[in-house]
């Protein structure tokens, strides 16, 4: 908590002093690779994030757990640009304002995303999807003009393996099952290859023993790329070992290693229930 | 062919097929009774009867067909005047013969075309003649009122100069257009209210057309412009048109045509009996009820004109059917001996004035002696000088 | 190694479709025009001047249910506007027709007739150079463009969707329809232009130049198949059909969906443009009711008949509909909107995909295929959200 | 004594001629010429016994005729009355109708009048007070005066006073002038404020035309209340009118409301439904008018329920047998509704034929009510603004008071799962668009009251109705009402200002900014769903 | 209880559910449990009438009278009894949540009022009773979904993966509830879950499906010695 406060203020100072905050490079000079400060968001008058402040290191995978209706989709709602906030600063590294940017200028920044529901292109085939999501520029000309090359193929193929749907390759997305499509959706998340990936449940709806391999990937993901994972399966947050925070009401409530939070009772309490 | 093939362009749907689909009938009617006796020439008419919708470039593609497809010796159509323009070309091309049954703006004059509606001076001018007259009220002021196309706008512009040249000012000329199926008339019912409680007897000079006039009849019997006050002379609404209405509150308001069903003569009465006997004989919906108006007449009129023009002519090539419709004459329900002229392709006719009665007739209040010859290029147009001899 | 942009369109399409295509080019450029000047009248063969004028109408329509069905089928976007470009393509052109009439009017000056009779004394600004035939040209690409990308501009940015774009598209050609529709807008007002004579000094009546448009119109109908595959085809294409389904989701993985919108919205009003151009000399006139709300629900209805979202289905869709017209309109006058009511209610019940869905399921039968998705219980998406409206 | 002054007042009359209609009065009458026409009925009027009274009514009634041999007789269906004795006589063979002109009717009027300015009736009187107050002539001041001396009732005396004022402003005497001035500023009328204009403009030779300055000041004076009084009545006025047109628009789009806002169809045969309700009423007008001709003005009552179960019948045919299967294609439903659309305009005229179908207003939906001066409120558009607002309870009750709404808008969000809670889905879908379109009957019924009765009616209002029900937010209620009410204020202030193209021109441009601003409608329902 | 006979069921040409046969008896919890894609929601889609089944028969029996409900429109087989909580939640997102919880209670009478034992379960709804359905968070729509089912009192409760994205402490809720739904011996159970655990503490009776087929079943007891948990992982 300390570390973030302190982050903080180096935020605050190099947008102080009129900092060009436009699009451009991630700058990671202070490991950081997000920054969220006192971020509010209210509905209707109903708080659904009330002052959350958090930062996340370059390389980290940072698992989030809380009750529902905590505030965690919200926040990556914020993340993402789908919701801005009534007050408060995000930014990705040092200079990227969140906040001041749309959805597709943020995801071309690097920040990638999966969905709680998962929600693919449905009339497209699996092979589509992935073809679609992949990292390249996103303009009108380039797609007018675009081929896709043996080496793109190859990105696409070696995704489908890892997802376990090369057979699936041709099928239409919207007639996989459900679980089939929370893969289908973190493929399309790894084709994007961002730099900070934002999971919101990504292993709802899978067995034990997928759970298990998707921990694996992304743990074997970390360090390159860092990690936002939002799950309820606490055997999952388990497996991926990082640092947990406890959302609740809207902001962050505990934060540490799993076992310590586990024991927290205020988390008990709240969230996971005797 | 033992036939001859008559074509028949009326919109029989659409927003025209309101008035329209009389003229049909009126054709099929008046064809089936040249049949009875005998055709023309021996031979019997053929009607070929299309639909162009109220389109107007259907109405071109549809008279292309019916002159080189079915290869029609003439045709009987159209109602508005972009619908004739539209058929024209075509008209002009294949050299074709229209017959053009309804009052128009003039500023036209095709070989190929006989008019047998009224040009402005046949009825425009006569009737604003009249609102000024001493029976007609001695109006001072003027509402010109019309839906905005050309018929309306060049007639009130043929009018404005017309009352220019009667001493009127532009001060005590107010001009109103509205869209076509314009519905909500109360706006321009509170102004025409307004401009006319500014000063001298004022009248409304309506060209409004079609659909609209429903609406505009209502509003003025319900907010209260009586006849008396504020007289409303119309060209384009007849007894078809009054069927839609409840004329009660309508009485003393105005129209101006060359023929009203209600005129009592033995051609007249022969007519309307035809047709209501057609009418029921087709199972014409409401056939109990059917009225006939001057552009029924118009059509009744032209199609026999044109029948005696191919007897005389001996052919119904187009080019001798021509030449023999100048001078031309039929006795019309009208009541008179309507004369086709020798050069402008225009009928001589009567201009009668009626008011609306409460069961949705007229009863004339003027009109005049003789029938007069039209000027399809009003003398009221800068440019049409040298035009006034046709 | 990347493959030339000219083999790939020509790669966008299957070997059936050109060589429907070659048939349809040899029909149109030589077959046809044979027929007209070469066989005597009575011959069975025999094609009318009047067969002509109708086929080069449809061929028209057919380019613009072409580029709604770009916009409808594959980008999601119905427009119920589309006759808006089609019309200003066509008063575009239509005004260098009228200049062409010279001094031929009613009034044997150099003004159009109706600006003669409304006392105009000289051309209004807008129709300066409008004499040139480039320059009307570069008119009909550039103002239905011009229009379109800025009305697209605001509404894409704004994230306006479905029947709320649709409705406004409505709104924006009833508004134009009523503006063309005063005189004073300079247009020539309900009459609109017509009783043209000539194009580049060449009588507009003639078979020849009769022939020459319908060709044009033949090329351009090809042409336009052909772009549209390759758009439908490439990358491009998957976009907008990922934005139709999940606009929401396409901006998340860094698309802007507003940019392709907008670029295939623009492509499409300048398509309807071009047919509008090549449409108003070979039926003789424009007016404002090409503009009324019901012509552009109508090109949305040709679309739907043949088949959203196969390219191939818009030109069958237009055809049908407007020789069904033509026939019954002659045939049945009395009773022709009960058939085409009812072709209408057909197609939906018993084609969903249209004609060309027809076609498919029955060539599907023949291999014993599995998939069909007409079951309602089935189909991918599960719900049916009313928000979704036009597009959904 | 009355019957004296009134003698006297006409006497005054220059044309008058003689006191006593002789046969010469009743050969003028019947000369087909208007000018001894106008001599006849003043002679008449000036006699003022009831018999010539009796004249005038049969003349005012249209029935008066001339028969062959050019002797006038008044025609009842069954009786024949020689109009001089009062008589009946023999049946004539044929007879032509004496028809006015507006002249003629004018003069008629006024001394119709003037016979019934002292009338027990106290709506005769108002009437005749009215009428003189515009029309009332020099000779008729003693009359009117007297009138004035004995007369009670506040709003007949203020007519006979501005009638009195009018005359008297030429008086010479500068008292009576100033009085009548003054009295004139009660008027609302625009021709008494150029009268009163007239007196403050100078002649040619520099002198005002009224000299009496204190004149003078009292007309300034009343210029300024009748201006006051026109500029209120100039926006009451437009604001009735507005809200008018917006209750029309409402109701045109009601149903659609519910058929395209609430279940999704988009339904191009909406304005088709208007059309089955318009004719309904206008079958219903046609039954009351063949076997109840006593109680004909109920026909609109018993037409609204007609209308409503007509259309709702034809909805729910087309429900089944067509919309049913298109469910969850929205677009497929665009295609197929325009299908029937053209089939029930085809159909109506087959039925009814082409032409317009007259539906008039009942007696008491016809007229206005003047509520101030120069505000006329006419009967038929108070009435559809009442039943707007009925319209719009009953639909409001439906959708959100009754589990009936709730399950029309769970099956239309949700339409498998609603099965899985247990709702019958198709049986909710029929009732639903079959009230949808008895909520567009209901709106039809009351077009046919101001608007045309034909088979192309619909497609008017189709386009309105969209914009009405979009523009409001796609099911949301309130966002039509306002959304309707919006656009009618707002076309009739541009109306005013700019004419009605321009106006319709503006308030579509409107439509298209404002939806930028509000992508989802007026009433846009927010939250984290929409987008997805 | 609802009793399945050799059920068939086709998605175009691709043969998903072949052949099943198993029964689901009252105070009961049968837990269905699969592999992703092996057909498990189109078989509850089928028992629900969602989609039509081909071939096989359905019987749905509450206490005397057995209803064949192979051909029967949903809402005939929720009045019959069957409440259904589907996978993907499946809220009616402009309703309210009391709406939503109302939408339940559509086969009963008008007069009839939600069960308190929603909101003991899930008191987070009481308070979000006038949120739209749509606008509250994954795990609170399922809570509703879940809450919509028990409204009526369903005397066979079908579950498709319910506690997917629901916190910890409410799954044990959850748990608990259905132990004693159960237990009262007024209501069957099944039971379609990956959470193994979850799965494996309520059941009374399992099936394991594969590729469309039923290849093992027993009573819930058994599933560590059949080794039920292995048999997923493959
Ligand atoms: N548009 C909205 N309108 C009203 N309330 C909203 C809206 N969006 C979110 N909320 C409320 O905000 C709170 C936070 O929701 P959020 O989806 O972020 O929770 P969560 O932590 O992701 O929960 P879960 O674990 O259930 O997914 C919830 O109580 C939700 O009901
Ligand atoms: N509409 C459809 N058309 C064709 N195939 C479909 C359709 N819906 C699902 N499928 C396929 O049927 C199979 C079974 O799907 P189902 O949804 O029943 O799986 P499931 O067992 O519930 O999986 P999960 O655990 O992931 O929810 C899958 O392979 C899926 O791809
Ligand atoms: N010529 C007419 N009435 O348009
Ligand atoms: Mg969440
Ligand atoms: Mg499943």
């Amino acid at each position: 908590m300390n570390a973030a406060v302190h982050d903080n203020q180096a935020v605050s100072g190099s947008t102080g002093g009129g900092h060009l905050v436009q699009p451009g490079e991630l700058d990671l000079t202070h490991k950081v690779i997000l920054y969220l400060e006192n971020i509010s968001v209210s509905f209707d008058g109903f708080r659904a994030l009330n002052d959350l402040s958090l930062t996340i290191d370059a390389g980290e995978l940072r698992a989030i757990i809380g009750p529902n209706g905590a505030g965690k989709t919200t926040m990556m709602d914020v993340i993402t640009g789908k919701t801005r906030p009534d007050a408060g600063k995000a930014f990705f590294g040092q200079t990227i304002d969140l906040t001041r940017m749309n959805e597709p200028q943020i995801a071309h920044a690097g920040i990638g995303r999966k969905f709680q529901k998962p929600t693919v292109f449905e009339n497209h085939t699996v092979f589509e999807n992935l073809e679609l999501a992949m990292k390249m520029n996103k303009g009108v000309f380039t797609s007018l003009f675009f081929q896709l090359g043996d080496e793109a193929r190859d990105r696409v193929a070696a995704v489908l393996q890892r997802i376990r749907l090369t057979d699936a390759a041709d099928r239409q997305a919207g007639l996989l099952s459900h679980g089939q499509k929370q893969w289908l959706e973190i493929g399309m998340l790894l084709m994007q290859e961002p730099k900070l990936l934002l999971l919101d449940e990504p292993v709802a709806g899978m067995t034990d023993e997928e759970t298990e391999r998707t921990a694996e990937l992304f743990v074997s993901l970390a360090g390159k790329h860092s990690l936002v994972v939002v799950e309820h399966d606490m055997a999952f947050v388990e497996a991926l070992g990082g640092q947990v925070t406890v959302l609740h009401e809207g902001s962050v409530l505990a934060e540490g290693e799993l076992a310590d939070v586990q024991n927290d009772p205020r988390v008990i309490e709240v969230y996971l229930g005797r | 062919a033992d036939t001859i093939k008559v074509g028949i362009l009326h919109s029989l749907s659409g927003t025209m097929a309101i008035s329209e689909t009389a003229l049909k009938n009126t054709a099929l009617m008046t064809i089936e009774e040249i049949n009875a006796h005998g055709g023309v020439m021996g031979k019997k008419l053929e009607p070929v009867v299309v639909d162009p919708a109220s389109n107007w470039p259907l109405f071109a593609e549809k008279a292309r067909q019916l002159l080189s497809q079915d290869k029609v010796a003439v045709v009987f159509g159209c109602w508005t005047s972009v619908s004739r323009k539209s058929v024209l070309p075509v008209f002009k091309e294949l050299n074709g013969l229209l017959f053009y049954p309804v009052q128009y703006e003039g500023e036209e004059l095709e070989k190929n075309v006989f008019y047998t509606g009224a040009a402005p001076n046949q009825q425009a001018i006569p009737a604003v003649e009249y609102l000024m007259s001493k029976d007609g009220g001695s109006a001072k002021r003027f509402v010109l009122l019309g839906t905005d196309y050309v018929y309306p706008r060049t007639t009130n512009k043929i009018l404005r100069a017309f009352l220019h040249s009667k001493g009127v000012a532009d001060a005590d000329i107010m001009e109103e257009y509205t869209p076509f199926g314009h519905s909500d008339y109360q706006t321009i019912i509170a102004k025409i209210k307004k401009f006319a409680s500014e000063g001298k007897k004022t009248a409304v000079v309506s060209t409004i057309n079609g659909d609209s006039n429903v609406p505009f009849y209502k509003e003025l019997g319900n907010a209260g412009l009586k006849a008396t006050e504020v007289p409303v002379v119309a060209f384009s609404v007849g007894e078809e048109e009054l069927r839609g209405v409840d004329a009660k509150p309508l009485v003393g308001h105005l129209a101006a045509w060359n023929y009203f069903m209600s005129i009592k003569n033995p051609t007249n009465a022969a007519f309307i009996k035809e047709y209501k006997a057609w009418a029921k004989a087709n199972k014409v919906p409401n056939a109990d009820t059917v009225v006939t108006n001057d552009p029924m007449e118009a059509t009744y009129v032209g199609i026999h004109m044109w029948k005696q023009a191919v007897e005389k002519a001996g052919t119904t090539d187009v080019d001798a059917v021509i030449k023999a419709m100048g001078g031309q004459s039929f006795k019309a329900p009208s009541g008179f001996t309507l004369t086709m002229d020798k050069t402008n392709h225009h009928l001589h006719k009567p201009v009668l004035i009626g008011e609306i009665r409460p069961d949705g007739q007229f009863s004339v209040v003027w009109k005049t002696k003789e029938p007069i010859r039209a000027q399809p290029w009003s003398p009221y147009i800068e440019g049409n000088e040298s035009k006034q001899g046709l | 190694m990347r493959t030339p942009l000219t083999v790939r369109l020509f790669r966008s399409l299957p070997r059936t479709g050109w060589i429907a295509i070659l048939v349809f080019a040899l029909l149109a450029w030589v077959g046809i025009p044979a027929a007209h000047l070469l066989l005597p009248e009575s011959s069975p063969l025999f094609v009318s001047a009047y067969t002509i004028t109708l086929l080069g109408k449809i061929l028209c329509y057919a380019v613009v249910a072409v580029a709604m069905d770009l916009i409808w089928g594959y980008a999601g976007i119905l427009s119920l506007g589309h006759g808006l470009f089609f019309a200003l393509g066509g008063y575009a052109f239509g005004m260098y027709l009228m200049r062409e009439i010279g001094t031929d009017g009613s009034y044997g000056v150099n003004l159009p007739d109706f600006m003669v009779f409304l006392d105009w004394k000289e051309l209004p600004w807008f129709w300066v150079g409008s004499e040139h035939f480039l320059w009307a040209l570069c008119l009909v690409v550039a103002v239905p463009g011009l229009i379109a990308w800025i009305f697209g501009w605001f509404a894409f940015r704004s994230r306006i969707k479905g029947v709320y774009f649709s409705i406004i598209t409505q709104a924006l050609t009833y508004a134009a329809m009523l503006l063309f529709f005063r005189n004073e807008t300079g247009f020539g007002g309900n009459n609109g232009f017509t009783d043209f004579k000539r194009i580049l000094g060449h009588d507009i009546t003639s078979p020849q130049m009769r022939l020459v448009l319908f060709g044009l119109s033949a090329a351009l109908l090809i042409a336009v198949l052909v772009l549209g595959r390759y758009l439908v085809t490439s990358r491009f294409g998957r976009v907008l059909a990922a934005i139709r389904d999940a606009e929401s989701r396409v901006r998340f993985i860094g698309y802007e969906p507003t940019r392709y919108k907008l670029a295939i919205w623009t492509l499409s009003a300048v398509l309807c443009a071009l047919a509008g151009a090549l449409y108003v000399p070979q039926v003789g006139i424009i007016n404002p009711s090409e503009m009324s709300p019901a012509n552009s629900i109508e090109i949305a209805v040709w679309v739907a008949v043949g088949g959203r979202g196969t390219l191939i289905g818009a030109v069958i869709g237009a055809f049908i509909v407007n020789l069904a017209k033509s026939y019954f309109t002659v045939s049945f006058p009395d009773y022709w909107l009960f058939f085409l009511g009812f072709l209408f209610v057909a197609v939906t019940l018993f084609m969903p995909r249209g004609v060309v869905g027809l076609w498919q399921r029955f060539l599907q039968r023949e291999k014993a295929a599995p998939q069909t998705e007409d079951d309602l219980a089935t189909a991918p998406t599960p719900t049916t959200d009313a928000t979704k409206g036009a597009t959904a | 004594m009355m019957r004296s002054l009134l003698a006297l007042a006409l006497a005054l009359c220059a044309l008058c001629a003689h006191a006593v209609p002789s046969d010469a009065v009743f050969a003028k009458l019947a000369e087909d010429d208007s000018d001894s026409r106008i001599e006849a009925i003043n002679a008449l009027a000036a006699d003022g016994s009831e018999q010539s009274i009796k004249v005038l009514d049969a003349l005012a009634d249209g029935t008066l005729y001339v028969t062959a041999e050019g002797a006038l007789v008044i025609l009842t269906d069954t009786e024949a009355i020689d109009p001089r004795t009062g008589q009946s006589v023999t049946y004539p063979e044929s007879s032509d109708q004496i028809y006015l002109n507006n002249r003629l009717r004018g003069v008629l009027q006024g001394a119709l009048a003037a016979s019934r300015v002292k009338s027990p009736d106290r709506e005769v009187r108002l009437a005749a007070a009215n009428e003189l107050r515009e029309n009332a002539s020099e000779d008729m001041l003693p009359l009117i005066e007297s009138a004035l001396a004995t007369e009670k009732d506040k709003a007949v005396r203020n007519a006979l006073r501005l009638a009195a004022a009018r005359i008297d402003i030429a008086s010479t005497d500068s008292g009576r002038r100033r009085k009548a001035a003054e009295n004139l500023g009660e008027s609302a009328d625009a021709s008494v404020k150029f009268m009163l204009a007239g007196l403050l403009k100078k002649a040619d030779d520099g002198h005002f035309v009224e000299a009496d300055e204190a004149v003078r000041t009292a007309a300034q004076d009343s210029i300024d209340r009748i201006d006051r009084r026109l500029a209120m009545a100039d926006v009451a006025n437009t604001l009735f009118s507005g809200i008018s047109l917006g209750s029309i628009l409402l109701l045109a789009a009601l149903g659609l409301a519910i058929t395209y806002g609430v279940m999704g169809v988009i339904n191009m045969a909406h304005g088709e439904l208007l059309m089955v309700g318009a004719y309904a009423t206008y079958v219903v007008q046609g039954l009351f008018r063949a076997y109840l001709p006593d109680h004909q003005d109920l026909y609109v009552l018993a037409a609204v329920p007609v209308a409503f179960f007509t259309a709702a019948v034809v909805g729910m045919v087309m429900e089944r047998t067509v919309i049913r299967w298109l469910y969850g294609r929205t677009l497929e439903t665009l295609l197929a509704t325009w299908g029937l659309s053209l089939i029930l305009i085809q159909a109506a005229r087959v039925i009814f034929g082409p032409q317009n179908q007259e539906v008039s207003n009942p007696a008491w939906m016809s007229g206005g009510v003047e509520v101030f001066a120069n505000v006329i409120l006419p009967w038929n558009r108070i009435v559809i603004i009442a039943f707007a607002a009925f319209v719009l309870l009953l639909v409001w009750l439906m959708m959100q008071k009754t589990r009936l709404g709730m399950f029309v808008r769970a099956v239309t969000q949700n339409r498998a799962m609603a099965g899985c809670v247990g709702v019958p889905t198709a049986r909710i879908d029929t009732l639903a668009f079959g009230i949808g379109a008895g909520i567009a009957g209901l709106g039809g019924c009351a077009l046919s009251q101001v608007a045309n009765v034909g088979p192309a009616m619909g497609q008017g209002y189709i386009v309105d109705s969209f914009m009405v029900v979009v523009l409001g937010g796609v099911g949301q209620l309130a966002g039509a009402v306002t959304a309707g009410l919006g656009l009618g204020l707002m076309t009739k202030f541009l109306e005013g200002w700019s004419g009605a193209v321009v106006a319709k021109i503006l308030v579509l441009v409107f439509i298209i900014i404002f939806i930028q601003k509000r992508p989802q409608g007026l009433f846009a329902v927010k939250g984290r769903f929409v987008e997805d | 209880m609802l009793k399945v006979d050799k059920l068939n069921q086709y998605y175009g040409g691709s043969h998903i559910l072949r052949n099943l046969s198993f029964e689901v008896p009252m105070g009961k919890v049968t837990t269905l449990l699969g592999r992703n894609g092996v057909g498990k929601t189109t078989l509850l889609k089928t028992l629900m009438g969602l989609v039509p089944s081909k071939t096989g028969s359905i019987t749905f029996d509450t206490g005397g009278r057995a209803h064949d409900i192979t051909r029967a429109p949903s809402y005939a087989r929720v009045k019959a009894g069957i409440g259904y909580v589907p996978q993907g939640r499946e809220i009616f997102p402009r309703l309210t949540v009391a709406e939503n919880l109302e939408m339940g209670l559509a086969t009963c009478p008008a007069s009839a009022k939600l069960p308190d034992r929603i909101f003991e379960m899930f008191p987070v709804l009481l308070k979000m009773m006038r949120r739209r359905g749509g606008d509250l968070s994954g795990g609170q729509q399922q809570q509703l979904a879940i809450g919509r089912a028990l409204a009526m009192g369903p005397k066979l409760l079908i579950l498709d993966e319910p506690t997917e994205g629901i916190q910890p402490s409410i799954i044990k809720d959850i748990e608990r509830a259905i132990r004693t739904l159960a237990e009262t011996g007024e209501m069957a159970i099944l039971l379609v879950e990956q959470y193994y655990d979850f799965a494996e503490s309520l059941a009374d009776h399992y099936l394991l499906m594969e590729r469309g087929e039923i290849i093992m079943r027993g009573r819930g007891d058994d599933m560590r010695t059949h080794g039920v948990k292995d048999a997923l992982s493959v």
